[in-house]
């Protein structure tokens, strides 16, 4: 029998060794996300807005004459397998990625990069990532965490809650976005009071504990760094222990399957999200060219993917190459591209410009867009 | 009959697709269609492949009821061939050369295969040689590649310091780790082992000090006396033997470190099996009451057993941080540990080259496995189950060292063939 | 034999004075006196459960006796109380043992079991094993030279690198004894060594354990209910019955002694 | 006063939950001392398929609802999840049987990857809404305060269990079978015991409760995706050997004690510490007491 497996063991490998050999006539472009493990949710809607803009793109003749061909690489929100899959990429030539799902696996690719590489996020909003300037060739068309906190602090202020609880799911996400409202609260409290400041487990089977910390602590109002997944269980446990505690979230709570989990716990949550995009008849059209394909929902970061291909293409177009970065640069901070999330232009640190964030409520089951001051 | 039960089984997950937006079932008869047929096929190659195993275990006990270890497999024989000295030497050149020929993507993963052995060989002192079941075994690579990051982030220490320093510090941890587990046996020693590695890893991750999820970013790669590698020597390099433009030669540096790293393990790794403290430990995991009797203290042999298991994890923790320049509590999970348990397992328990090659498989196999992309992860947890199936005592099986006596002048010369311990085929614990 | 008045160690290798165990509401051993003198070879019989084994352990120190004391002459002749010491220690200080039911390094060689013998006689530590500096490299080669020639001493030549648990029963019950040689002891504790031995490989033990006590120069203390190689081998013989002490004395006083009989056959 | 009470109460409701998937490590190791890395994958099984069953005859075609179809989906699911158990036990475990321990556990790990990433390309990677399939109870309303109805259901539901399961054990000509395969299987099957009988009985019984947790805890947390089994199984486990792995109260108090430490760590100390407090005590309890509380602790006979 030994003789016999180990025969098939060599055999199975040489076969895996040979890979593909891909044609060279097609534009090859890069996505690096997770595909497989927990947060597989949030790559794959960064992936199906890509696919959608690329189809987009190939039907009307491609970039520069070619068809673009997409070359995904899973790396599970790892920032060790983001170092892997990101190397794969720049081995087989690619000049164009666009991704990397979570922020840490965004910094870690970004040290394989280097300046090889330009490279679009449409879901990493740690700050950093562009403050620190390491990396030129780095555009995001997500804003930044310090965009949407300020929205909520404005809020909380608005409204004259004194006693504050922050929480976040120890992710590299939640605690930023939580770090910089406690930092916003601290600087200016107006008496108000920072009762609560703790992480909670992702992905925990109840939260019934924190939610009685909560009552305990008197706190009016909860500041969510996080995901809607764990934001659900939170706002069930709370009201269904009576608690009126307003949740305001980020982003990441500003997605339709909150309000289904939720269902009548979801009444009167606040989120900060992106612009409703989904408005315009293109959004309304690239929704259902994606129903056609997938089951699932088009996912929170759909439009920013779209819109970040889209400008790259459009920027491509007019530098005639996919390598001089210095043009293609020059052309994303100069010029706005009309794109399926709207007007896309960055600054010069790479941070998209004019995507504000607005302040929803859930009202009757929907997101209502409060009107902004 | 196989093939409807499977289909039956798997008939509610395949088959209706939870619609989330229409909340709605879409069936989808098609996929049963080819679950069936496919699954067809699989069963007979599985029943084959089992009548096979059986048979052959079957031939194995008769024609030689005395012998030593079961004859073993054509590439344990490799391994104990005679000329094993000159296949390590071809190995090693092989292994120097590679970064000039390849792309930096295989570079790249091929230092994370080594960085893996290093782990292999540390874990194998614990698991493999003294029996200590340790499923914390990742709280010593963590220590190790925080070690780096955080003396560069605060201190600014360069590399060279802090590889010895992190090869300490996680022996220190083994040794702490070791006291409670002195009275443990068994999988209750599993259990501390693995909520100790959960408590390194939240401390990292709510730890202000180690910036908690935020983690550690832009560690220096190590500096080559303090040239910039990817300037002149680049160039250099690239007209002289045609270098891969794309590789970055502070990578290819890091894979020269951890090539000396694996290189220095297996030779310590080997010396101390084969040293008096080496054969206390196979006594350890023999049997404790005799190792007892024979006048070695269980105490400090179990201690000694996972701090110097340690050390290399510590050390791998260095490179692996020096390697993707940023790291934050989420790499070191449980998981982690489990890999490089199976990774020992898998290779074959005490054998240096079993470790060896089962790094090889279970790092490399995934990345061949991108070409199957989504797929990816769930051929390799298969491929797993059928490695274990077929090869319960690992890809090779681990020979006892053979002491050849010149019967002339008794001097008996101890030329080792390879450490080895045929599996202990009727369990463990048989007391 | 009642308990003697003050228990003087006389000059003999091991001595136990009021030595008790108590489990919970079980006396395993009820104030037991033993002897054995330098260079005897000390049987010690009795029924089974009559704390034959439980002595065995006290002594090696796997339990710690509840009461009494227990005197040992070690190597270099000082007396030594063996109470509340490891057992690791106790091997070191020249008290080796087997077990009841074989417990052999399986897995590992036959001449890996002895050299894990001599563990308690080498020196090398950490350092020495991972540099392998020459004074390592000689004591390794001596000790496997003075495991090889005890192997061929005792006949186990042939299957020097096979594995422990490929051998016969009876070689592996050598196996444990040369192993316990290994040790350097002083005193040999062999529990049951014949258990399971036909007759041939019975009178082989017989040679095996005449030849140890005079060419080691040790004493044994020996647990066994094969009663002619007792009878045949044994200087005295001590007689436990449930716990206590019922008899002592050389072979042809004890076969004779009706306590003896009586607690073996049972009444006339 | 009243915060410590819903502190109790948290503590009571995720005790209950880690014991239901306890029971299924415990009855599993027992038996043939495996961890069975992939009984949280059965969990998970257990909730999708409720989840796909709940759907199928909830719908407007079949148009069940209240207790009908809670018991319907809960038998239906348990059904799918003891094949899957029995499936994996035949797949994974028993060629290894001879093996060294560390053989199935490996094989364990690699089935539990294989089943997460089977339904997270059959299914869906994303979160799914799973709807509260228990139908209203009106409870006293002094109850009702300090505990929802499914966090009842799941406490009575877990009683019931240990219960159940307690006298099997003791009282059926299996379940001492059972036990007899525990103290030493080759004995039990010289005895007449038909070992592959037993064990696949033991794993169909321990993927029950499973799906028995993984339904009541989707209907508890309203959401399930194919990553829950991982973490609650990882706590489950340690539960399980926290009461002495083996032993089917142990089991239950082991777990229990999980969820008191964690609800009260979180309570008094800080949630981000509440799970290192959970592993701390287990460290303390474990070395003060090597075979856990109820273990046997494995003294080796000399």
């Amino acid at each position: 029998m030994g003789k016999l497996f180990s025969k098939f063991v060599l055999l199975l490998s040489l076969v895996l060794m040979a890979g593909p050999a891909a044609a060279q006539d097609t534009l090859k472009v890069g996505f690096g996300g997770a595909i497989l493990g927990q947060l597989a949710a949030y790559g794959n809607s960064n992936l199906y807005g890509l696919e959608y803009a690329i189809g987009q793109i190939n039907a009307k003749g491609g970039v520069l004459g070619q068809q673009v061909e997409l070359v995904k690489e899973d790396d599970g929100c790892k920032p060790d397998s983001a170092s892997s899959a990101a190397t794969k990429l720049l081995s087989q030539g690619l000049k164009l990625v666009f991704g990397h799902t979570c922020s840490g696996a965004t910094r870690s690719a970004l040290s394989v990069y280097g300046n090889s590489v330009l490279m679009v996020a449409s879901s990493a909003t740690e700050v950093s990532l562009t403050e620190d300037g390491a990396h030129p060739y780095f555009f995001r068309t997500t804003p930044r965490d310090d965009f949407q906190v300020p929205t909520q602090v404005a809020y909380i202020r608005d409204k004259g809650f004194k006693k504050v609880a922050i929480l976040h799911d120890k992710g590299d996400y939640g605690l930023a976005l939580a770090e910089l409202a406690k930092k916003d609260l601290e600087a200016d409290p107006q008496g108000i009071e920072i009762v609560l400041f703790e992480g909670v487990t992702s992905g925990e089977v109840s939260y019934d504990d924190t939610v009685s910390l909560l009552a305990a602590k008197g706190a009016e109002v909860l500041v969510w760094g996080g995901y809607y997944s764990d934001a659900s269980k939170l706002a069930l446990q709370m009201r269904g222990k009576g608690l009126k505690t307003v949740i305001i979230g980020p982003d990441g709570l500003y997605n339709p399957s909150f309000i289904e989990m939720a269902q009548e716990a979801s009444e009167g949550v606040l989120a900060t999200g992106q612009m409703d995009l989904s408005k315009s008849e293109i959004a309304q059209a690239a929704i259902a060219d994606h129903k056609t394909r997938h089951s699932e929902e088009i996912g929170p970061y759909f439009f920013y993917a779209a819109g970040a291909a889209q400008a790259v293409f459009a920027a491509v177009e007019k530098v005639g190459n996919t390598t001089d970065f210095e043009a293609i640069k020059k052309h994303l901070t100069e010029d706005t591209v009309e794109t399926v999330m709207g007007p896309v232009r960055f600054d010069a640190k790479g941070d998209i410009i004019g995507v504000p964030f607005s302040l929803y409520e859930i009202q009757g089951g929907k997101f209502v867009e409060l009107p902004n001051k | 009959m196989a093939t409807f039960w499977i289909c039956f089984l798997a008939f509610p997950l395949v088959v209706f697709k939870i619609n989330a937006n229409t909340r709605s079932l879409d069936t989808r008869w098609d996929r049963l269609y080819i679950l069936a047929g496919s699954v067809f096929v699989l069963t007979f190659i599985w029943r084959f492949l089992l009548k096979r195993r059986s048979f052959d275990r079957l031939t194995k006990v008769v024609n030689e009821p005395h012998g030593s270890a079961p004859k073993p497999t054509w590439l344990t024989r490799l391994a104990k061939s005679r000329q094993r000295g000159r296949l390590l030497a071809v190995v090693l050149l092989s292994m120097c050369v590679l970064p000039f020929l390849s792309n930096p993507y295989m570079v790249n993963i091929v230092t994370s295969a080594l960085i893996y052995v290093t782990l292999g060989l540390g874990l194998n002192v614990v698991v493999g040689v003294s029996g200590l079941l340790n499923l914390g075994y990742v709280a010593f690579y963590a220590i190790g590649a925080y070690t780096y990051a955080l003396l560069g982030y605060y201190f600014g220490l360069s590399f060279w310091v802090c590889l010895p320093l992190g090869a300490i510090f996680s022996t220190l941890l083994g040794l702490l780790l070791g006291l409670p587990i002195i009275r443990l046996s068994g999988d209750y020693l599993a259990i501390v082992t693995l909520s100790f590695g959960e408590i390194t890893r939240l401390v990292l991750t709510n730890l202000d000090f180690t910036r908690g999820p935020r983690g550690i970013s832009n560690i220096k790669p190590p500096s080559f006396f303090g040239l910039n590698l990817n300037g002149t020597p680049k160039q250099f390099l690239i007209e002289t033997v045609g270098f891969h433009p794309d590789m970055d030669l502070n990578r290819v540096f890091i894979y020269f470190i951890i090539l000396a790293v694996v290189v220095l393990t297996i030779i310590c790794v080997y010396r101390l099996e084969n040293s008096r403290l080496g054969r206390a430990w196979l006594a350890l995991r023999e049997d404790e009451i005799a190792c007892q009797a024979m006048g070695i203290n269980r105490t400090r042999a179990k201690l000694t057993a996972f701090a110097l298991g340690s050390t290399w994890a510590g050390l791998a923790g260095v490179v692996f941080a020096s390697q993707i320049t940023f790291i934050n509590p989420a790499s070191f999970s449980f998981m982690e540990s489990i890999m490089i348990l199976s990774i020992v397992v898998l290779g074959g328990m005490d054998s240096i080259p079993g470790v060896i090659i089962g790094a090889a498989v279970l790092i490399l196999l995934p990345e061949q496995l991108r070409f199957f992309s989504d797929y990816r992860m769930l051929i390799f947890g298969a491929l797993m189950v059928v490695m274990m199936v077929f090869r319960p005592g690992g890809l090779i099986k681990s020979v006892r060292e053979v002491y050849i006596h010149q019967a002339s002048d008794s001097k008996p010369e101890p030329r080792p063939v390879v450490t080895a311990l045929s599996t202990m085929e009727q369990g463990a614990e048989d007391d | 034999m009642t308990e003697a008045a003050s228990c003087r160690p006389p000059d003999s290798v091991l001595k136990t004075c009021g030595l008790s165990m108590v489990f919970g509401g079980l006396v395993a051993l009820d104030r037991v006196d033993l002897t054995v003198e330098r260079h005897s070879i000390t049987a010690l019989i009795g029924p089974n459960g009559a704390g034959k084994t439980t002595l065995f352990n006290c002594l090696t120190g796997i339990y710690p006796p509840t009461r009494g004391s227990i005197t040992f002459e070690s190597g270099d002749g000082r007396k030594i109380s063996l109470k509340g010491l490891a057992p690791d220690r106790v091997t070191l200080l020249g008290l080796a043992r087997t077990f009841q039911n074989i417990r052999l390094f399986s897995n590992l060689t036959v001449l890996e079991n002895v050299l894990i013998g001599c563990h308690g006689r080498m020196r090398a530590g950490l350092l020495g094993a991972l540099f392998r500096d020459k004074k390592t490299r000689a004591e390794e080669k001596a000790f496997i030279d003075f495991s090889y020639d005890l192997l061929v001493r005792y006949g186990l030549k042939a299957s020097v690198n096979e594995l422990a648990k490929n051998l016969a029963y009876g070689a592996q019950r050598r196996l444990e004894i040369v192993r316990a040689l290994a040790t350097g002891p002083k005193l040999l504790l062999l529990d049951e060594p014949a258990a399971g031995l036909n007759i041939n490989e019975t009178n082989e033990l017989r040679e095996l354990i005449e030849t140890i006590r005079t060419s080691e120069n040790l004493s044994i203390l020996l647990i066994e209910h094969d009663m002619n190689l007792v009878m045949n081998v044994s200087h005295v013989i001590y007689v436990m019955d449930y716990g206590k002490l019922i008899a002592v004395g050389p072979p042809n006083e004890i076969r004779r002694n009706p306590a003896v009989i009586k607690a073996y056959l049972g009444e006339e | 006063m009243d915060f410590f009470l819903s502190l109790f109460m948290s503590g009571l409701t995720k005790g209950s939950i880690y014991a239901l998937i306890a029971l299924g490590y415990t009855m599993v190791y027992g038996i043939i001392a495996l961890i069975n890395f992939a009984h949280g994958e059965i969990y998970m099984i257990g909730a999708f398929t409720a989840l796909i069953f709940s759907m199928l005859l909830g719908g407007p075609a079949v148009g069940m609802s209240g207790w009908t179809l809670l018991l319907t989906v809960a038998a239906l699911s348990a059904l799918y999840a003891a094949m899957y158990g029995w499936t994996m036990e035949k797949i994974a475990y028993q060629p290894l049987r001879g093996a060294s321990r560390l053989a199935p556990l490996i094989s364990a790990i690699g089935m539990s990857i294989f089943l997460q990433n089977y339904v997270q390309l059959v299914q869906t990677p994303n979160f799914l809404v799973f709807p509260d399939l228990i139908p209203q109870i009106d409870l006293p309303a002094a109850v009702a305060k300090a505990i929802n109805r499914t966090h009842l259901v799941i406490l009575i539901v877990t009683a019931v269990a240990m219960v159940a399961l307690t006298v099997f054990i003791k009282f059926t000509r299996m379940g001492m079978a059972m036990r007899a395969v525990a103290q030493d299987p080759i004995m039990a099957r010289l005895s007449g015991v038909k070992l592959d009988r037993v064990i696949s009985v033991t794993f169909v019984i321990g993927s029950v409760l499973a799906a028995l947790g993984g339904l009541l805890i989707g209907c508890s947390m309203r959401q399930i995706d194919f990553y829950i089994g991982f973490l609650a199984g990882m706590k489950a486990f340690t539960a399980a050997v926290l009461g002495g792995i083996g032993s089917i109260p142990g089991a239950v108090i082991g777990a229990l004690i999980l969820g008191f430490a964690e609800s009260f760590a979180a309570g008094y100390i800080s949630s981000s510490y509440k799970d290192m407090v959970a592993f701390i005590i287990l460290i303390i309890i474990l070395t003060l007491k090597p075979g856990g509380i109820f273990g046997t602790s494995q003294t080796q006979k000399v």
